[in-house]
């Protein structure tokens, strides 16, 4: 085994933060006259992050995008049988790179706008972040659910400590519907242990269970990633975690969190389940159309951004479980791109409302109105993200809509129809939402004086329009990486 | 004849042993607890086992009783005022014993417990006392010895919760006393005219 | 006349304890008042030798006819349990001299304390069992209401006392009924005879009475009240080093006393009876709770429901697990309550969870270390309780337990969310008040336990394995 | 007729439940309880003194021996423990035995 | 043909330049920006200008042997002899599903192309005068170089998903311009009304293509239209057994259904969103809240008119699939007529023009619908100058008369702007038809003439709804003139109406402000495109007649419009009654006259039965309440069920998922925890109760004693 490159992506933000930890209990906390606390951790923190994404960056050079199977694998045994293992395909070292990129980028739109408890908060992040991208590069059931659960404290912590209002009712929702589902993915985890003797995932991915035992693990896996993902019913932790969560925290938890749930879904539930899948493919599709259509109505009729923009979030994921269970390879590569592009977007709108949210401390859409006036740039980026969120050919949101829509299409037309029925509404909630608060007169005085985004704010926001715009005229860059891992996906539905 | 005696004593066990929870006065109460061991020693004796009868006799009536009415008279309370109003709790009480009654008797006689018709309350020797002493400290001299430390504990654990060193009390310590020497009591003081010590 | 070496290695741990009980009455009785200082420091040194010793002594042996026998799964939780009263010791002594109720005696009663569970551990004979299980009872009823001059800790040890004294006599009557119908006491006949309804009924009465020793539900009903009542010290005790012997007496009774077929059977049905119960008892029990020691009384309602799971499970399955399931518990346990004895303020104890508002801004280091034991005691990945709660698990699946591994989830949900309120009220709320530093005991024992519970979901393949050797020595 | 050990049994079961219910019937007086528990271990000695007989084995009696001494053994602490509640709350009464609850 | 390099500048230009305007405004500044997109329209427009016309000239004889060997890219059997591809780069390529960044020049993207630039040049100039006072210049001309680009992406795919691509492209161009002003409500919800319907029609063509991918495997015109021309045998991936391909037959929702004719009906349904045919036409009139230019650029020449160019240019679909072209040439005509009506009774003269444009699409939709793809395409490409020069006409009237665009305050402008009265003048003549048969006339003429013909000469051969569209047709050229005239006559003739504001009305109100004065004839950056579309007007139709559906079509067209060997309405469109050929302009003068009796002679008429507010006046005016009935029941129904669902996700889905589960448990909670009383009887009554149910269960379970 060569250097465990992989180990030394997922745990130096761990480090990192014990580092950090370290020296501010030497240390003590830095406090400004003003009682918040200096933000020399935060920049601390960033540069720990900023390694990892170059580390992470390294990693994807010694990836071998033609490859086949799991790479740069690293195993060391646990205990009874059970190994730390891991390595990566083209799916998930997109994913980590998503990961890696957006960790930063959240922490820099945190400068300034988070004044209190800053070294909990860095060190909440960075320790989320190794959780995150463990979570893409395990190879192991067990390891898999530790690193898939424990990001669960972080995020409450985040979301509990600085979050809004109702932030305690929000975090405890996220965590505990988030927990339940999770749980019963555990409970086949362990069966899945005992029956095949291992829970290494590249033998599992071989195992053949039985038919009845596999409807049995898929619910149960998919009661955790649906959770996660979310799928309708079970989404209504997204909308509150994303309200209260502060800006930083609703980025990770729509750009890297929620895509646990599809990547789960590719790593598990078709390769391990093929039977099941097949038996629950009307099931998914009813309910991924249902989420689809619900959300962007209910979408519509929101009156705060965050909540807005969450509930597009729960339409979009409609999408990537269309794909992933319309069985085909361009539904599946539809779905990790959509994935991959969600997090961009979804990062960014995000971080769009975040911006305003930082000068005017409120999401409420009515309090806004007319920033185009004062906010040029702002408005510009904002009508990219729309217009990317719409799926507008050309930006990365289409190419994933259209590919799981297609891959859906030959599955079931109903399917289809129904997701192209919530493109329309996308337009629908996301130009409303624009008009309401950029176009228009000015009608809040408060905004009088709003100022445009600043360069911290456009240092997060342009590496996400680049990759948006980037990976909408040239998909094709992603779908030579992760078509082995799509097509890996899919070999045992083939073959069952 | 064993058998009239044994309803006897079963009678009276039973009858004595309802009065110790049901009499208002807990003296009554340990008294009528002291006749449940009585009888109870007598039952023993009727198949043969005289060393646990006399034990019985010797360390409930002897000492566990006389330790209830010991504390019974210490605590100061007026017993009469506290009985009262239980009986609405009795049917309900009954019906749970009923049940519990029937349970056991259901378990205990599913099965003829012993297919041994004889009894034999002193196997491999004359008498029981003799039986049980070739064992006690032999093949249970284990049990014996944590017999001990049980009992130890419940010595420590009663002096522990009940023993009061009351500070205005004062007590002769004759160590102390003997110990004492002059240096300890007696300190040479040089006073200035005129200022006091 | 005694085989020596044979004794040695059967009981070695507990001559040494009751060697040291006895010296320390003496001492006591020369010096008084002088002797209590060092007694706590001298205990808990008996009670980590008694653990060498058991370690030392890790095969096992049988002495005394067959009165007992110690094995390799007994030497594990001998060893967990020592150690876990010899903590729970050192971490009293602060919280007593501060109380004004610090004398040698509890010193003493926790060794006679920690000598009951090494007998009932060793025991394969029921009056064996019936001698340990009253050692460890009596001192536990003494050292509940051992802060004698407060209402509440009197009232803890007389409901423990009688309600204890009920489940003892549930537990003889058992085990008089299992004499009666198989004309032994000891495990080994029992096993061999036939599982007649009276068997039956009497190893009801017994695990009625062995449910009540590790506060399982319905027999749970004292653990809160006494959990709140007793000085925290004593709880801390009682949480941990007896929690661990008595479950693994339960299992090892069942599992070495009634392994035929029929009472398997009824015993493993009732024993999941009891476990779901409490699993869910514990679970929703705890949530109303706003005193910590009570909740945490819950707390281990419910965690001995999980451990109960793996009972049921059966030697095969379930002996490993309890023994790793049991350990992690121990070891946030003794954590968690080295968190409780830290909440001092204003010359007392405050045992509200409220007051642990903000800790994190106040004292990060503690509530940090907080976070993980809660982490860890809730089953939660990433410190050592997740294993367990895996083992557990993993038994139960074995053992095909589907009821009840749903029911596990389902609590562990539910528990999850009132170890969250705590780590929300320390990391969310505003900040209260300092905490008065307590004892370096005590802080020490919360970090080591914090560090120990993450270090070993990643080590844990020694303590696995070893788990695995123990259990293993129990069905050979 | 013969005596046979059910009778034995029965008397023990009875007062088995005489104790129990005791215990639970009982709302005035600590002390009843304390002397139902001593009932209980009563019947428990009974029946094991009738199976050690009838089954011909010492190790009943043995046993019986042993609950003598734990239910002295129980009865001091038992009673030292209720001294020290007297001492706290100058009552004895069941019913007021409620400081902690829920 | 031009080089491939001109050809990618004609194409990529424009973007280019948007991006440029756009993204450096800051540097470049208002005039740098108009600089750079003026220019490089302009000179695209001017290279594909060159390109058509040499094209057209070569068409006839042996103009296309030198791009005859360019067919080789995606191999003979895909690509038919007339078509060459420019290869930019692979967009996607995903299991078979592959779009490639294309270029394809064709007759129909050479056509198209020079449209698009040509207009699109004409009103980059154009806007120098219009948009003078506008201080967002530099965004103004990006987005409508942005337009530009993405038509000229539409129109030159390779793929279906290009074709995607620059649909949705102009969406987004159409959205921001009509949005220009975004400070003013009405412009707004028309932008959002203009992007939500195409996409209702995207929806459509969005599954279309999904059709299209599950039956043939790819989204690439080459192959699909191959694989129908010669009937050959398709695999679809899914759904369908295989077969030849025009009697493929997939399931769809819950009915199964020819492949083709799937295929052709979800297609049309995104040409009508685009093209606003009836149904989907409500946002047209609303879009022209934008500024002029764009109402002359997108809303009238080029955008509006991609769904005729997707019918035209997947022809095949619809030559076997005689339900969609059916269900189009009834939709067309239904258009046509209903859209004149509406024209009829507006007072906006944008928004007649728009009722217009609306008009003339339903025209070019039932020619195609009868299989005069030709046709179709011939009024588009007339259309596209006769409109433009209305709109830009009209946009120099808003401009000269202090933007005011309700005809009612117009009046006697032709004295004031002669030189724009005078390309109205043409535009309307153009518009109308006016034109003699067989002997000469203006654009409108030739090609809705055209139409009208093959209609007839189709409804004689049987194919169906071309009798009703060929009435239809007479009918709206009827109402067409009527409504034409009654805009002249009401802004440029009789007495000057004194100008009244009406404030809630919605203006071209950019920093102008009110000042109040006499019309003035616009500058003259504004009055050349008004010329050069003059031209093409008057000559359009003329010049390109024998090569759009003349003698020459087939050599013109070279296999980029396909008709089946039974399609013969192009050549039997000679073979009509005389009476054919003249009822055209009987209806047209007969809706000059009365428009001239009404308005001109005695002006108050018009009014007065305006006024009067018959019944039908009223369903006119009132666009037949198509607006409050798409209010009344989709949008306020959509909005319902999203408060709907928006209640019920907090209420039914929470309440029975988390909030209801937590407070169940927590009420419990509280039970038991009344349960633990404190009192030790009660605890030693459960453990009793405990061990007594034990009991129960051991002995129910043993079966009792035994």
């Amino acid at each position: 085994m060569d250097f465990p490159i992989l180990s030394a992506v997922t745990f130096l933000p761990l480090a990192g933060a014990i580092l950090i930890l370290l020296i501010r209990a030497l240390t003590g906390a830095q406090m400004r006259p003003d009682g918040s606390e200096d933000d020399r951790v935060l920049y601390a923190g960033l540069l720990f992050s900023i390694a990892t994404f170059v580390v992470s960056v390294v990693m994807f050079l010694s990836f071998d995008t033609s490859g086949t199977g799991y790479q740069l694998v690293e195993e060391v045994d646990w205990f009874a049988g059970v190994k730390y293992k891991m390595g990566v395909d083209g799916m998930s070292v997109l994913l980590i790179l998503l990961t890696t990129l957006l960790t930063p980028i959240a922490l820099i739109a945190s400068i300034g706008s988070i004044k209190h408890r800053l070294t909990e908060y860095v060190v909440s992040f960075l320790i989320l972040e190794t959780f995150m991208i463990g979570v893409f590069c395990a190879l192991d059931l067990v390891v898999f659910y530790v690193f898939f659960e424990a990001g669960l404290i972080p995020m409450f912590i985040v979301i509990g400590v600085w979050g809004g209002v109702d932030r305690i009712y929000a975090s405890f929702k996220f965590f505990l519907y988030t927990l339940l589902g999770s749980l019963f993915m555990l409970a086949a985890v362990v069966y899945m242990y005992l029956t095949a003797g291992t829970s290494d995932v590249v033998v599992l991915e071989q195992f053949e269970f039985s038919k009845s035992a596999q409807i049995w693990l898929w619910l149960a896996f998919f009661s955790s990633f649906a959770v996660k993902l979310p799928m309708w019913p079970v989404h209504t932790w997204l909308p509150d975690a994303h309200v209260q969560a502060p800006t930083a925290g609703s980025v990770i938890l729509a750009a890297v969190l929620l895509k646990m749930g599809g990547y789960g879904f590719l790593r598990f539930n078709l390769p391990m389940f093929p039977d099941a899948s097949l038996f629950f493919q009307p099931f998914v599709f009813v309910v991924s159309v249902v989420a689809i259509v619900y959300a962007s109505l209910v979408a519509w009729r929101q009156t705060d951004m965050k909540k807005l923009i969450a509930y597009s979030s729960v339409a979009h994921m409609g999408f990537v479980t269309l794909g992933i269970f319309s069985f085909t390879e361009i539904g599946v590569q539809g779905a990790i791109f959509q994935m991959l592009s969600h997090g961009l977007i979804s990062g960014a709108l995000f971080l769009i409302v975040g911006v305003v949210y930082d000068r005017m401390h409120t999401r409420d859409i009515s309090a806004y109105g007319g920033l185009v006036h004062r906010m040029p740039v702002y408005a510009s980026f904002f009508m990219l993200f729309t217009m990317a969120n719409v799926g507008l050919p050309g930006t990365s949101g289409f190419v994933g809509e259209i590919l799981t829509m297609v891959g859906a299409f030959q599955a079931n037309t109903w399917a289809a129809a129904g997701a192209a029925l919530g493109v329309i509404f996308s337009a629908v909630y996301m130009l409303t939402l624009y008009r309401r608060t950029v176009f228009g007169e000015i009608t809040n005085p408060e905004l009088d004086t709003i100022q445009d985004v600043n360069t911290k704010e456009l240092i997060c926001l342009v590496p996400l329009a680049f990759g948006t715009i980037l990976l909408g005229i040239l998909p094709n860059l992603i779908f030579d990486i992760t078509r082995e891992s799509s097509l890996h996906a899919l070999a045992q539905m083939a073959g069952g | 004849m064993e058998l009239i005696a044994f309803y006897i004593f079963a009678a009276i066990v039973t009858v004595s042993a309802l009065a110790v929870i049901m009499a208002k006065n807990p003296v009554h109460s340990v008294l009528w607890l002291i006749l449940t061991f009585f009888t109870a020693a007598g039952l023993f004796v009727l198949i043969g086992a005289e060393f646990l009868a006399m034990l019985l006799v010797v360390v409930y009536v002897g000492a566990v009783a006389v330790l209830f009415l010991f504390v019974v008279m210490m605590l100061d309370v007026d017993f009469v005022e506290l009985k009262q109003g239980t009986l609405r709790y009795w049917p309900f009480a009954g019906l749970i014993g009923l049940a519990f009654i029937a349970e056991i008797a259901l378990a205990s006689f599913a099965r003829q417990a012993s297919t041994n018709t004889s009894f034999d309350a002193s196997p491999g020797a004359d008498t029981n006392t003799e039986a049980i002493g070739q064992v006690m400290y032999t093949d249970y001299f284990l049990l014996f010895q944590l017999a001990g430390l049980i009992l130890l504990v419940a010595m420590i654990g009663a002096i522990v919760l009940t023993l009061r060193e009351r500070p205005g009390v004062k007590r002769q310590n004759i160590a102390k006393q003997t110990s004492r020497r002059r240096e300890d009591a007696i300190e040479k003081v040089a006073v200035e005219p005129g200022r006091g010590i | 006349m005694f085989d020596l070496e044979a004794i040695l290695t059967t009981i070695a741990p507990e001559m040494l304890l009751a060697a040291a009980g006895l010296l320390g009455v003496t001492i006591g009785a020369i010096f008084g008042d002088r002797f209590n200082g060092i007694s706590f420091k001298l205990g808990a040194l008996v009670l980590f030798a008694a653990a060498v010793l058991a370690g030392y002594y890790w095969e096992g042996g049988r002495a005394f006819d067959g009165l007992v026998e110690t094995t390799s799964f007994a030497n594990f939780a001998k060893i967990v349990s020592f150690v876990a009263g010899g903590v729970a010791l050192l971490m009293a002594e602060g919280f007593l001299r501060r109380h004004r109720t610090m004398r040698y005696e509890y010193s003493l009663l926790v060794i006679f304390a920690a000598l009951g569970m090494g007998i009932i551990l060793s025991a394969t004979n029921f009056m064996t069992l019936y001698l340990g299980v009253e050692t460890l009872s009596l001192s536990s009823y003494v050292l509940a209401s051992f802060h004698r001059d407060s209402p509440r800790s009197a009232e803890a040890g007389l409901k423990y006392f009688v309600l204890g004294a009920l489940a003892s006599g549930l537990l003889l009557y058992g085990m008089s009924l299992v004499y009666g119908f198989t004309g032994s006491t000891s495990y080994e006949v029992i096993a061999s005879s036939d599982a007649s309804m009276g068997l039956m009924f009497g190893m009801v009465l017994m695990i009625t009475g062995l449910a009540f020793k590790v506060s399982a539900a319905p027999m749970h009903v004292w653990t809160p009240d006494v959990y709140e009542g007793s000085p925290s010290p004593v709880v801390a005790f009682f949480a941990t080093a007896p929690k661990m012997a008595s479950m693994v007496v339960f299992a090892i009774v069942m599992y070495t006393a009634f392994p035929q077929a029929m009472a398997f059977d009824n015993w493993q049905m009732i024993i999941g009876i009891i476990a779901a119960a409490s699993m869910l008892i514990g679970a929703i029990g705890a949530l109303p709770q706003t005193n910590l020691k009570r909740l945490l009384g819950y707390s281990s309602i419910a965690n001995m429901g999980y451990a109960l799971v793996a009972v049921a499970a059966g030697v095969q399955f379930g002996a490993g697990s309890l023994l790793i399931f049991m350990t992690a518990y121990v070891i946030a346990s003794l954590g968690l309550f080295g968190g409780v004895l830290s909440m001092r303020r204003e010359g007392g104890m405050v045992e509200n969870i409220d007051e642990l508002s903000g800790l994190i801004r106040r004292q990060p280091g503690l509530a940090t270390a907080l976070t993980i034991l809660l982490v860890s005691v809730s089953g939660f990945p990433l410190a050592f309780g997740f294993l367990g709660k895996l083992a557990v698990l993993e038994a139960g699946w074995n053992a095909g337990l589907m009821p009840l591994i749903i029911i596990l989830v389902l609590s562990s949900v539910i528990a999850m969310y009132y170890y969250l309120r705590i780590v929300k009220i320390m990391w969310f709320d505003e900040q209260a008040e300092d905490f008065e530093s307590v004892d370096a005991w005590v802080t020490l024992t919360v970090y080591v336990t914090a560090l120990v519970s993450v270090a070993l979901l990643i080590f844990i393949n020694p303590l696995s394995e070893l788990a695995a050797s123990a259990a293993a020595s129990l069905i050979s | 007729m013969e005596l046979t050990i059910n009778h034995f049994l029965t008397v023990s079961a009875i007062l088995f439940t005489i104790g129990v219910v005791g215990i639970f019937v009982n709302r005035k007086n600590i002390i009843v309880i304390l002397m139902a528990i001593e009932l209980i271990l009563l019947s428990v000695n009974i029946n094991l003194v009738a199976f050690s007989v009838y089954s011909g084995t010492i190790e009943g009696q043995i046993f019986a021996m042993l609950v003598l001494t734990v239910a002295a053994a129980e009865a001091a602490v038992g009673l030292a423990i209720l001294v020290v509640y007297f001492r706290n709350r100058g009552d004895i009464a069941v019913e007021s035995v409620d400081l902690m609850k829920g | 043909m031009l080089p491939d390099q001109f050809i990618q500048f004609i194409v990529l230009g424009p973007g280019l330049a948007a991006l440029i305007a756009g993204l450096f405004q800051r540097f470049i500044g208002d005039r740098g920006a108009m600089v750079v997109t003026t220019a490089t329209v302009g000179l695209a427009g001017i290279f594909s200008l060159y390109q058509l016309f040499a094209y057209a000239a070569g068409a006839g004889g042996a103009g296309h042997v030198e791009h005859a060997s360019l067919a080789a890219d995606t191999g003979a059997a895909t690509s038919y002899v007339g078509q060459h591809i420019i290869h930019l780069i692979t967009w996607m390529d995903v299991g078979g599903f592959k779009a490639d960044w294309a270029i394809r020049v064709d007759a129909m993207s050479i056509v198209m192309m020079a449209v698009i630039t040509g207009v699109s040049g004409l009103v980059h100039l154009y806007s120098w005068g219009y948009m003078a006072d506008d201080p967002h210049k530099a965004r103004f001309f990006s987005y409508l170089s942005l337009f530009t680009f993405a038509m000229l992406m539409l129109v030159t795919a390779d793929n279906f998903i290009q074709l995607f691509f620059g649909w949705e492209g102009v969406g987004l161009a159409s959205y921001l311009l009509i949005g220009f002003w975004y400070h003013k409500d009405a412009p707004n919800d028309a932008a959002i009304k203009a992007f939500v319907t195409n996409r209702v029609g995207d929806f459509g063509l969005a599954l279309g293509i999904m059709a299209v991918f599950l039956v043939f495997g790819s989204v690439e015109f080459g192959p699909v239209l191959t694989a129908i021309k010669e009937n050959a045998e398709v695999v679809p991936l899914a759904l369908a057994e295989a077969g030849a391909v025009r009697e493929v037959v997939v399931p769809f929702l819950a009915w199964d259904i020819p492949a083709l004719e799937l295929i052709g009906v979800l297609l049309f349904i995104g040409a009508m969103g685009k093209s606003a045919q009836f149904f989907l036409h409500v946002w047209l009139p609303d879009a022209m809240e934008g500024p002029t230019p764009v109402s002359a650029l997108i809303h009238a020449a080029t955008m509006v008119t991609a769904g005729v160019y997707l019918v035209c240019l997947v022809s095949p679909i619809y030559e076997y699939a005689p339900f969609a072209a059916s269900m189009i040439a009834l939709i067309g005509a239904v258009t046509a007529l209903y859209a004149a009506t509406v024209g009829m009774a507006q007072n906006d003269i944008k928004r007649v023009i728009a009722y217009s444009t609306c008009s003339q699409l339903g025209y070019m939709f039932f020619a195609a619908g009868i299989g005069a793809y030709e046709a179709a395409m011939f009024h588009l490409f007339t259309h596209a100058f006769f409109k433009a020069l209305l709109f830009l006409g009209a946009g120099s009237v808003i401009h000269g008369a202090h933007h005011e665009q309700d005809m009612r305050n117009m009046g006697g402008f032709a004295r004031y702007m002669p030189l724009t009265y005078g390309a109205m003048m043409i535009g309307t003549i153009a518009i109308i038809g006016l034109g003699i048969p067989h002997v000469w006339g203006l654009s409108g003429f030739f090609s809705k003439d055209a139409i009208i013909e093959t209609a007839f000469a189709a409804g004689t051969n049987g194919v169906p709804f071309a009798q009703l569209a060929f009435w239809f047709g007479i009918v709206a050229a009827l109402l067409t003139s009527f409504y034409s005239w009654r805009l002249i006559y009401m802004t440029f003739h009789g007495p000057r109406a004194e100008p009244h504001h009406d404030e809630a009305h919605a203006h071209d109100d950019h920093g102008h402000g009110h000042h109040h004065g006499d019309p003035h004839e616009s500058p003259l950056v504004m009055l050349i495109p008004l010329g050069v579309l003059s031209v093409g007007a008057v000559f359009g139709g003329w010049y390109f007649y024998d090569a759009f559906v003349g003698h020459d079509y087939k050599e013109f067209w070279d296999g980029a419009i396909y008709a089946a060997k039974e399609n013969t309405v192009l050549k039997d469109k000679y073979n009509v009654p005389e009476w054919v050929f003249w009822a055209p302009l009987i209806v047209t003068v007969t809706g000059f006259v009365i428009a001239t009796f009404t308005y001109l002679f005695n002006r108050g008429v018009g009014q007065r039965i305006a006024d009067s507010g018959g019944p039908l006046h009223g369903l006119f005016a009132n666009k037949w309440y198509f607006d409050e009935l798409y209010n009344a029941t989709l949008v306020r129904g959509s909005a319902w069920l999203g408060d709907l669902f928006k209640i019920g996700d907090k209420k039914v889905v929470d309440g029975i998922g988390p909030d209801g589960v937590a407070s169940l448990v927590r009420w419990s909670s509280r039970r038991l925890s009344a349960m633990h009383t404190g009192y030790l009887y009660h605890y030693a009554f459960v453990i009793i109760g405990a061990a007594l149910v034990f009991g129960a269960i051991l002995f129910w379970r043993s079966g009792g004693a035994g």
